[in-house]
């Protein structure tokens, strides 16, 4: 049974960081900010990301031996609560990604090479989708890779590729690789495609943590985009409760009526079961088998969350919902985009039942 | 006069022929879908084609530019134009709404200036009923019109009005009398001129990215008395009377249609093509399960409109039926596009525009443009009020 | 596709057998009969059963060659519809069967037997379900029966045995049969289990008519079943606007209530869509193919429709309607025991996969 | 004083040792459900029995029958008890409600008449708040309290008294004042004797089949003045405070537990042993797909409980968590039976007693008794209610 999988611990530091992260973005990500960032080509604020470097963000899971803060997995989620909070554009999720590939499938050299640049605010991605639309990620043609975030930006791309009839991760200089912009739901979020270039033996990370580093990258990814939806499940039910609050018709503030108060409770009830899974899916993400159960249960529940509270934030917004204008919609394509990468909550469901029973 | 067969054939064969074929832009499937120019022009010159070839108010008198035949006759020309696809009719309130009034109960100096237009698409019309602050509720509409000599002078703003910046004319629902023993009682509705000083209107840009509707401001802007349709204080009537006319509840549409009806198993093509983690979607018992709830549902709905057509089976309550429908179909579509973004599996991550994307991001479009129609013409939420009170008979909720 | 399946086609013979069986079962069971039966052994009035069988509706789908009315099955489809709304307990559903099992899989001895004698008023039923629980009707064991719904009071029992290795069809004297009552949830039917008692060969219903005659059964059940289960759907939907219509709380008549008001005409609209499936299905039910999509569709939606509208009566008649007094409780039992009888939703949802993708 | 880990080894090796085993009827998992006399003599004896040994209010002043050890001890025994599946602890009210109360709030006398009763089982309590037509809105309260001399006359009547039948105190909410100038204030408490004349219970039968509550009719019973708790008016304060007792947010039970927490994730063994359709339920990827939905629930409600505990990670609204929990778990019990029976397949046919019924009907008869916490203490209607106006700050229904 998965009884000691719902234990939460909570570190001072985290606590502090948690703090420090909502702060942060609440400060560099008001609305206004987000909504300039939609139309921007790079999609974020440099001077930001350089931010939260000095900060040591991106560092915090990279071991002091390559220049990280040598903290816990754990120690990320809070960061990436807050930038899901306030719908913060930055390449911290598809670095941190790159960073834990590396860290877990690279090579001496590969890591004594990136892991510090990483840490320091070098810009990485990951590319391991393809357009099969398999997620499934070591089902590889190694041709064209798509989903590619923050492929314009990054330095260095950690990619799955087909070399000798297996699925190897290869670590390419962005230089050498032509990206192409994609037309994605979420418009937060800066996506690519590309052919995969030859790679040399050089390029290759070791042959035998390719299978290791898949599990790593898929597992933390999968954390993150928790803690991204969870706290913007959070965030889209505070934003319709606020309307709902002053929103009259028919001579009576709307939150009176039960047909919009209900289902914002219920929305309000998923939100706050998605948080306690994604700080338990924190406890226990190191822990062999517990840290995958936790992690999907987790994902499934903040899907699920997030793309109900943000349907009927639409609903409730009546007129105003249905425009550009209106919050409501950003959150609902964060949570569309959500589902299209690493499983959408059926399939994290389809994988928990081979896990548990 | 021709008969109906012949005049069928012949429009058959009509839009057989020209209904027009790889338009290089997204067709709009309902006349609240125009979003740019070059659709708007293009379905302006098609309604101008049709109404010439004699194909939309076919049954309207000669007088009023109409072609003097019989409902029948237009009928037959709108089946020939669903039957061929062809893209929608343009100017949606001026053949559904402001026309049907007109015809019915305006004077003969009206009728004569204003429906030619209507049918050619020359003048393009809009409404004004909902404003930002009355989205629901209608009856509580605060634009102030104050009768100043032979003009009545506006003051207020509209919203949700579609194609206002192309639109000649607004039927416009605006207080007379702020001191009227209900609310009701103080509205007033006008066929108001649009380019004239004191309107101006801003597109506003819906969920999806595109635009379709505008916001109308009126600062002092000036109208003939004339343009009363009613008596001062009867709008609230004449708006329920002209929702009538939409609804289908009275005839004298100018025909044609205005929203291509999507088909409710639309689903189930998408479900049959597409991917889910690689693998068809398809092939997913949890997706098959689903798909098939959801045809089911589709089916129901179908059905529904099958019995409402036989009086001994709705005899317990006659009007269920057609006042559940709008809350059926919408939130029908609503969870259909839900069901369509999990069965796209990763591909429901593009949108509109990308080459990857499954349909041009049909289906994501679809979903979020899905919520015009659960929140227009009265939210979701008071259709199940309005079920609950009129068909069910509960107590008023307020 | 399934647009055409649509359709609905009524004669003015089946909307008057329709308002006859209405006023019929309306006086025949009022509730507090209903509610008497519930103790009763047998389960059944027989003077009404006597009075249903003089008026013919025994034999609605019995050939006249069988002395039957030679009507359609679509014919039965409002008595049953009439039943399922007042909760009349009868042999109907049971002899139905029955008798469809002896026109579709019998020999000309055994039709010529039996089929006059069912069609005035000698209660039969069939079996055919077993421990296993499988839904699947030629999975068959032989050995013993379960959900024989009217066992006791039948003359004849027809069931499926195994035979030479074979699943066969048989006739069995119901004073060759020991039968047990079972306790079922559905306290307003009576059912029973058996030993399958040795077969003799003139026991046996012809071995190439078996498959058909399985078939048949199946279709006619679930047809039924979704005209009894639709007919109870609109019933408790009333019984529940009734009471949102009377009930005070906080000063208010608890209707206006959208909390109460928004899910009741949910429950609603999911009861007129399975009236409306409930007819397409009669109208094409004895169309190949297109009779088994058309009635797996109305059943697994009759199903939904009053789970759904049983369980929110339950729920809305607040402390009420948590006793035995309240008749929600009926309806929902009658939800329960339905589902376990020829499939539920999600096993015809499945079936229908099949035969529509 | 006996240390506690003493003392909960002591607690340990007795309910090892005693807890009864291979009972030859149905156990009551909660108070509510006790149906039967022969449920009742047994969980009155087991009552009697745990608290000779010393197993319930172990905390409670030595003077009021208590072992007067501390809440410390109390609770290892309480754990004890939990651990080895003991029955639970059949005088409820008493032990949660009543004695708490006057423990706290009682004077001398009502300390020495009333609390050891209560640990013995020897004295029955039950609660009178609800009645027929105020089930959701207790403050309206109508049964009628009028003094007259020593005594107040009572008339009127209350509902879903949980062993009422058996009871031999009821503590009462009744109207002492229809002119108060709001309907709380009318109000007042008392610890009103059962076994008198002019007071009768009727057994109320449960949608199960089973009993467990009964009604309380009261015509012209008269009742000692002094039996009155508090103030004349001051009823619902007492009353608010006896659910707080209720609720755990007061220290002061007697211990023990009266309802056997059911594991969110029991159904997954059901799951697990289920056939559909003659295959093991968990063949059905359908099935999968609800089952694990259903645990991921569970798992939420859980972490929930965890998170509570921790400030940090609650102080954007501290009160959350607990405010929704009743409406959370309830409904997800509900949901669960749904689910259950889906999963039992033609099993679900059955009902309890039947030889054939997959755990004696466990799962039907839990799926219905659900409704008596979906609805009981305030329905999760109300509920929706509390958590949106006390924990989102929206504006009051009504």
């Amino acid at each position: 049974m998965t009884h000691h999988l719902a234990k939460i611990a909570l570190t001072e530091m985290q606590a502090e960081l948690r703090d420090q992260a909502m702060k942060f973005c609440a400060d560099k990500s008001p609305i206004a900010k987000v909504r300039a960032l939609l139309t921007d080509e790079r999609g974020y604020d440099p001077d930001v990301w350089q931010e939260m470097a000095d900060l040591g963000w991106l560092g915090i899971a990279i071991p002091e031996t390559h220049e990280g803060l040598g903290l816990e997995l754990a120690d990320i989620v809070p960061v990436a609560e807050a930038m899901g909070k306030y719908l913060m554009a930055s390449p911290f999720i598809s670095t941190t990604l790159a960073a834990q590939a590396i860290l877990f499938g690279g090579s001496d050299r590969q890591k004594a090479e990136w892991l510090p640049k990483l840490a320091s605010g070098t810009v990485a991605t990951v590319a391991l989708f393809e357009p099969s639309g398999a997620w499934d990620l070591d089902t590889v043609e190694g041709e064209t890779k798509t989903f590619v975030l923050n492929a314009d930006a990054a330095e260095i791309i950690v990619t799955t590729v087909r070399h000798d009839g297996q699925t190897r991760l290869a670590l390419i200089p962005r230089d050498r690789i032509e990206v192409e912009r994609e037309t994605i739901i979420d418009e937060t979020k800066r996506s690519y495609r590309f052919d995969v270039p030859k790679v040399t033996e050089d390029d290759l990370m070791p042959a035998d943590l390719t299978a290791a580093a898949l599990d790593r990258i898929e597992l933390v990814a999968n954390l993150m985009q928790s803690a991204e939806l969870s706290g913007a499940a959070m965030a889209c039910v505070d934003y319709t409760v606020d309307y709902l609050k002053t929103r009259k018709q028919f001579g009576k503030v709307i939150g009176a009526f039960q047909a919009l108060k209900h289902p914002t409770v219920d929305a309000f009830i998923d939100a706050e079961g998605a948080r306690s899974l994604l700080y338990a899916a924190a406890t226990h993400v190191e822990k062999q088998g517990d840290g995958e159960i936790a992690v999907r249960m987790a994902n499934a529940k903040a899907q699920g969350a997030l793309s109900y509270a943000a349907d009927r934030s639409i609903q409730f917004h009546g007129g105003f919902g249905f425009t550009y204008d209106c919050d409501a919609q950003l959150y609902r394509r964060v949570a569309m985009f959500a589902a299209s990468q690493f499983g959408d909550a059926a399939f994290h469901r389809a994988r928990l039942a081979e896990l548990l029973l | 006069m021709i008969s109906v067969e012949d005049f069928a054939a012949g429009a058959d064969a009509w839009f057989a022929e020209h209904t027009p074929r790889d338009v290089p832009f997204m067709m709009p499937l309902t006349f609240m879908e125009v979003g740019t120019d070059e659709q708007f022009e293009f379905l302006r010159d098609w309604q101008n084609t049709v109404y010439k070839a004699g194909y939309l108010g076919a049954h309207w008198p000669t007088d009023y530019g109409g072609g003097g035949l019989t409902q029948k006759h237009q009928d037959a020309a709108t089946r020939a134009m669903r039957k061929h696809g062809a893209p929608i009719m343009l100017n949606a309130i001026g053949i559904g709404w402001a026309g049907p009034l007109i015809l019915d109960t305006g004077t003969e100096e009206e009728k004569r200036k204003y429906l030619p237009g209507i049918l050619s698409a020359d003048d393009i019309w809009c409404q004004g009923f909902s404003e930002p602050d009355n989205g629901s509720d209608l009856g509580n509409a605060q634009l102030k019109a104050v009768r100043d000599g032979d003009e009545y002078v506006l003051n207020g703003s509209k919203i949700w009005t579609t194609q206002g910046n192309y639109a000649k004319y607004m039927i416009l629902l605006a207080r007379t009398d702020f001191d009227a023993p209900n609310k009701y009682a103080g509205l007033s509705f006008f066929l108001a001129p649009m380019r004239i000083p004191g309107v101006e209107t801003t597109k506003i840009r819906k969920l999806t990215g595109e635009y379709g509707f505008t916001q109308t401001f009126f600062t002092d802007a000036r109208i003939p008395a004339d343009t009363l349709m009613g008596e001062e204080g009867g709008g609230w009537k004449v708006a329920m009377r002209t929702l009538e006319y939409e609804r289908g509840a009275r005839g004298g549409q100018a025909g044609g249609y205005t929203i291509s009806q999507t088909d409710p198993l639309e689903v189930v093509g998408l479900a049959k093509r597409a991917m889910r983690n690689g693998k068809p979607a398809l092939e997913d018992p949890v997706m098959r399960d689903r798909l098939m709830a959801q045809m089911i549902e589709a089916q129901a709905m179908m059905a529904n409109r099958e019995r409402s057509k036989i009086m001994p089976l709705v005899q317990e309550k006659p009007f269920a039926l057609p006042m559940l429908s709008k809350l059926q179909f919408t939130e029908y579509a609503r969870e259909t596009g839900e069901l369509a973004l999990e069965l796209e599996g990763a591909q429901g991550g593009y949108y509109v525009g990308d080459e990857a994307s499954r349909e041009d991001g049909y289906w994501q479009r679809s979903y979020l443009n899905a919520f015009s129609a659960t929140i227009g013409g009265g939210t979701s939420q008071i259709q199940r009020n309005i079920v609950g009170e009129h068909v069910l008979g509960l107590p008023k909720t307020r």
